[in-house]
């Protein structure tokens, strides 16, 4: 993917990009994320799948340079042909690019009003104070929040998960953003507060042509809103695809097997799952776990190559 | 909000209570007879058994406990609490003569102890990990660990026989107040700046802090109006909780200094042993220190909504 | 700690405390002088090679009393603790683990006990007690119980929401089990944090006793005693107060420094918080 | 007769110290679980499925109503924790673990017959004996969740309540689970208890299951039945949403086959 040339414009670009979390002192952790490439167009809706620990947030931290200061990036990241990663130029943190964090419980400060917590965002762009709770109010509404006073007056403990998903969902709307991050937002939800979040998104979306980069484990979700999907395993990715064609063609066997596990296929356990034994770093990252890797995975690196326009895959045995 | 205060001041209630129950148990701790004592402080020495008999008798001393310990509270409620062994004076207007004082030092070392503490806190905490942290965090650590009584020397001989710059000691002027506040704030103000360091450090660790970042809010803002307020509320308790420290600290820092305050009044009856005086001494600052915890739960239910409105906790 | 990497700064936390040990277990063959030894012929002498701290108004070496007193300054610190801590711990165990009734007793006890501002009780008891070292035992250890019980009762409460609590009772082991191999092991190192910082705490006031005059003997050689008598002398002999009050202050900062690493290093779970200090 | 039965049962909680504040998480529910099957219970947070679970394992007592167990000793009735890494103490390893129950309830008195017994539950649950010498903190979620139903199939429960036992786990590793407690129910006999908020999950777990809202249980049946014809309004809502946004996918009405 790496040596394409890029013809749409693209929002953001990834380029390359390793992070390795420190241990401690001079200890550092098998990388996050290693030799990560993706793109994503204007207005296109690209999904990031992959288990817990596969690095998917630690991409979405990288973007917004919210990384902990023990880590060591490499690599380029890419925003509208400026270079965002070692410094993050003013007015896109936040503004441009915003993040919709996967925690809601935790992530609106819990000694401040959600309102104060909104208009502190609308001071950032010099909104006048007149205009600010008119702005709020309509935003909120955006959202579905029935009552947009009581819920800019009350405290976060007093709102419930589901209404502190939406405040923060309208935090990052408020900004008019050209590219919305958003992080696990169905993450331990039940059936019917999952498909209100979904639908809530697909709409908000339809409205403005945002581009989305959805964040998931659940794959059901990615179908929903997204265009494109990206696999990713243990901090590489393995294949991208379009959304239509997904459920029939997919090839990678970590994305079959992902499928097949998924309990509307009955639930079909994989022969082995995640005891990671070290490649080395030589061969394909998945050749641990994979039921029908070949004697080469486990010596050589696979190189991507697309299968059809638009779908790609990273395996030695899909030919 | 309104019940919690009421809650609160119940609590208060039922603590006064306690410590006025184990405060009038102290004077039994006295080795030997207490009736003897009474009388050898009110006739000298070598008095005989009719002189104590008597005292026994006129002090209901002879009476249970129980009666002994509802007659002493029903006077502690007419703010009567007894007299002086030593000089006959009533026990409550010795201690009133001395209470501003002390709580002239106490505030002025916890006013001083905070204005040390929390920059120093907030600025080990957003220096984390760099030469400036560590000459903090020692300092801090050097200033919960120094004994007071041997600092207040060491200032003495600096500031007042080598400079000449403060008075020795006495009362009656800023000058005096320096040394003795300086003293007493150097253990509070480290421990304020230890606690603050590691609140506002798991604080800025914060899902909430995070998102703010990621919301392009300014650094001053995120740590002054985000991260502050959340890494005070730990800290507020703990700083009520050891303002008895500072109350402690007083009695031996103001016998240095010659401060003629409730805590050099409680050491001196201590050497002469006039009990009642001691015992005041006990319930006053008691009594101070109960008064001042309540009000820094008000506060601290001020800080944290979720107190406020009576959810959690 | 500047410029110095954790591991470093942790030997020296090490040292430190196996220094304290060594001479308060090795302290009568460390000494220069007998330190009970007079010398009126040789008083307020300055730090010199024969004597290295100075010595006393009656003619005694300090450094030998020094490294005498660091026996006695510990063994009443360990004492304290220990006695608090053993005691602190039961009533926390019973407090966190018994019935509600228990825990509703215990809890009204720690708050009246702990309503006193700290010392001034100490200090109540210790003189209405009178001197000797048994009673200043007593005195301390009157309150001292409180912040241990407090402390255990706390994060007992914090463990009974541990799934593995939970299970060990639901798999059908009786009360004591559970407490004893289960709740028991995983508050012992963090009883260990709070005893080192608590030690601390203990030297500084067992020698602000002995600095009042409420402890020990004055004559005996511990660093509070000796500062006692050496404040006297402050404005002529400013070395006989120095000295044993650098000492309390080392002894201090080693533990509290020992807590620190403790902490560091056994705090699982966040059991142990900024509280203690 | 029936292995659990739950007749009537309420479960309120109060607190509160001026003003009182009750809570009802569980209201009027009568429930029977018949030995050997697997029964289903859903429902979204906070509908009082786990306190439901929590009454049926006798962890909780009933406000009002009465909970009957078909068993002769209560140790007979066991629940399997949500989060697997919290299930064993970290200071214990593996192997003392697995010997405590046998030994505290004097099972098996021979230490070999001891080694022999844990053997064979690491052998049905698929885990190697080395893990024995370890500590939990050195397992993954999956390991764990295995070595925990391990763990209780030594006292040979004849009840399994399994509360969310996948909600913390990856999805391959949740399938792996998922049919470790079906080969468990049919080697074992053991009834199983399983409460998910996740249809999906579910439906391919049990046969028959009921739904829970605001406390009450508003629907019991086969799962077919409460997929296919949905009787209560809730519960239509409840498959709806779950269906919603899976009806592209081929497999689905296989799945439910499967199930």
């Amino acid at each position: 993917m790496g040596n394409r040339k890029v013809i749409a414009i693209m929002l953001l670009e990834i380029r390359n990009l390793t992070v390795r979390y420190r241990r401690s002192g001079d200890d550092w952790d098998r990388p996050a994320v290693s030799g990560l490439w993706v793109a994503v167009e204007q207005g296109e809706k690209l999904a990031v799948v992959g288990e817990s620990g596969a690095g998917k947030t630690t991409i979405a931290h990288a973007v917004m340079g919210i990384l902990p200061p023990m880590t060591r990036v490499e690599g380029e990241i890419v925003y509208r042909g400026q270079r965002i990663d070692s410094r993050m130029p003013e007015g896109i943190r936040g503004k441009e690019i915003v993040l919709i964090p996967q925690n809601a419980y935790n992530s609106l400060n819990p000694v401040l009003p959600a309102g104060t917590q909104l208009e502190d965002l609308q001071a950032e762009d010099g909104v006048p104070s007149p205009l600010r709770r008119q702005q709020l109010r309509s935003m909120l509404q955006r959202v579905r929040l029935t009552d947009p006073d009581a819920v800019l007056a009350s405290f976060p403990h007093q709102l419930s998960g589901g209404m502190k998903q939406r405040v923060l969902l309208a935090m990052g709307l408020l900004r008019e953003p050209r590219l919305i991050i958003a992080d696990e937002p169905t993450k331990g939800l039940d059936p019917v507060r999952r498909l209100g979040v979904l639908e809530l998104l697909k709409d908000l979306l339809a409205q403005k042509q945002q581009s989305l980069m959805l964040i998931t484990h659940d794959i059901r979700a990615a179908v929903f809103l997204c265009d494109t999907v990206v696999m990713m395993y243990r901090g590489e990715l393995v294949e991208k695809l379009p959304v239509s064609r997904l459920y029939e063609y997919s090839s990678h066997p970590y994305t079959i097997a992902l499928l097949n596990a998924s309990p509307q296929r009955g639930l079909q356990a994989g022969q082995n799952a995640g005891n990671g034994i070290s490649t080395g770093g030589r061969g394909c990252s998945y050749v641990a776990c994979c039921s029908q890797s070949v004697p080469v995975c486990g010596q050589e690196r696979p190189v991507w190559r697309e299968i059809y326009p638009g779908h790609l895959v990273r395996c030695h045995v899909v030919a | 909000m309104g019940s919690y205060i009421a809650r609160r001041t119940l609590a208060a209630a039922i603590s006064l209570a306690g410590v006025s129950l184990m405060t009038f148990l102290l004077v039994f701790l006295v080795p030997g007879d207490p009736a003897e004592m009474v009388a050898q402080a009110r006739f000298g020495h070598g008095v005989v058994e009719w002189e104590i008999e008597m005292v026994r008798r006129t002090e209901g001393l002879d009476r249970p406990l129980a009666v002994q310990y509802l007659k002493w509270v029903s006077h502690l409620l007419q703010l009567d609490l007894g007299h002086s062994l030593i000089n006959r004076q009533p026990v409550m207007s010795l201690i009133c003569s001395r209470l501003p004082a002390t709580l002239l030092l106490a505030c002025s070392s916890l006013l001083l102890s905070l204005l040390a503490g929390v920059p120093a806190g907030v600025i080990a905490a957003v220096k984390k990990g760099t030469r400036l942290d560590s000459v903090l965090r020692i300092i801090a650590l050097a200033g919960v660990s120094v004994p007071g009584f041997w600092l207040s020397y060491l200032l003495i001989i600096v500031f007042a026989l080598k400079l000449k710059l403060l008075p020795v000691g006495g009362y009656g002027t800023l000058a005096n107040l320096v040394m003795p506040s300086v003293v007493l704030a150097a253990g509070m103000a480290g421990l304020t700046a230890r606690l603050l360091r590691a609140s506002l450090l798991e604080v800025l660790q914060q899902d909430y802090i995070r998102a703010a970042v990621a919301n392009g809010l300014s650094n001053s803002k995120i740590l002054w109006k985000y991260a502050l307020k959340n890494a005070l509320l730990p800290v507020v308790t703990v700083i009520g909780l050891r303002v008895g420290m500072l109350l402690s600290g007083t009695v031996i820092i103001e016998s240095i200094y010659g401060w003629p305050g409730l805590g050099k009044l409680m050491l001196d009856s201590i050497y002469t042993r006039d009990f009642p005086v001691v015992q005041g001494c006990v319930l006053v600052s008691a009594a101070c220190f109960i008064l001042l915890n309540t009000c820094v739960e008000l506060i601290y239910a001020w800080l944290d909504p979720r107190i406020r409105w009576g959810t959690g906790r | 700690m500047i410029k110095m990497s954790k591991k470093k700064g942790y030997i020296v936390v090490w040292a430190g405390l196996g220094i304290l040990l060594g001479v308060a277990l090795f302290a009568p063959w460390l000494t220069l002088h007998d330190p009970y030894e007079q010398n009126l012929a040789n008083r307020f002498a300055p730090p010199s090679a024969e004597y290295w701290l100075g010595t006393d108004e009656l003619g005694r070496c300090v450094f030998s009393r020094l490294v005498v007193g660091t026996r006695m300054s510990l063994f009443i610190g360990a004492a304290v603790v220990s006695i608090n801590a053993v005691v602190g711990s039961l009533i926390g165990l019973l407090s966190g683990f018994g019935s509600r009734w228990i825990d509703a007793l215990v809890m009204g006890l720690l708050d009246i006990v702990q309503a006193f501002p700290g010392a001034i009780l100490t200090l109540a008891v210790a003189g209405i007690l009178g001197p000797g070292l048994p009673n200043m035992i007593l005195a301390l250890t009157v309150l001292g119980w409180a912040g241990h019980a407090r402390f255990v009762r706390s994060m007992v409460l914090s463990l009974n929401e541990r799934e593995f609590i939970e299970s060990a009772r639901s798999l059908g082991y009786g009360s004591f089990h559970v407490l004893f191999r289960h709740v028991l092991p995983n508050c012992l190192g963090p009883i260990l944090v709070f005893s080192s910082m608590e030690m601390a705490g203990a030297i500084m006031m067992a020698a602000g006793l002995n600095f009042l005059g409420l402890g020990v003997p004055v004559s005996t050689p511990e660093w509070g005693a000796m500062l006692n008598q050496g404040k006297d002398y402050f404005r002529t002999a400013p070395h006989l107060a120095a000295f044993p009050g650098l000492a309390i202050m080392i002894a201090a900062l080693e533990f509290n420094l020992l807590g620190d690493y403790l902490r560091d290093r056994i705090d699982e779970g966040g059991l142990i918080d900024e509280w203690k200090d | 007769m029936s292995l659990l039965e739950l007749r009537n049962v309420s479960k309120v909680f109060r607190a509160g110290w001026f003003k009182k504040i009750e809570v009802v998480a569980v209201r009027e529910v009568s429930l029977r679980i018949q030995p050997g099957e697997i029964f289903g219970l859903m429902g979204e947070s906070g509908s009082g499925k786990s306190t439901l679970g929590k009454l049926a394992l006798g962890q909780m007592l009933p406000s009002s109503g009465e909970v009957w167990w078909g068993v002769e000793d209560r140790l007979a009735v066991q629940g399997i924790a949500q989060n697997p890494y919290g299930a064993f103490n970290p200071r214990h390893r593996i192997g003392f673990a697995l010997e405590e129950p046998l030994v505290y309830h004097d099972l098996v008195k021979d230490k070999q017959e001891r080694r022999r017994r844990i053997g064979e539950l690491l052998n049905l649950v698929g885990i190697g004996e080395e893990c024995l010498g370890r500590y939990p903190g050195q397992l993954s979620g999956g390991q764990l969740q295995r070595l925990a139903i391990a763990r209780i199939l030594l006292l040979n429960p004849r009840l399994i309540v399994a509360d969310e036992p996948t909600t913390m786990l990856d999805l391959p590793v949740q399938a792996q689970i998922i049919k470790l407690l079906k080969t468990v129910n049919a080697c074992t006999g053991a009834s199983i208890l399983f409460i998910s908020h996740d249809l999906h999950l579910v439906a391919a777990t049990v046969e028959r299951a009921g739904i829970m809202h605001g406390g009450r249980l508003v629907e019991v049946g086969y799962i077919q039945d409460l997929i296919n014809k949905p009787a209560h309004p809730y519960t239509k809502l409840f498959v709806a949403s779950a269906l919603a946004d899976a009806v592209c996918r081929p497999s689905v009405n296989d799945a439910f086959g499967a199930g």
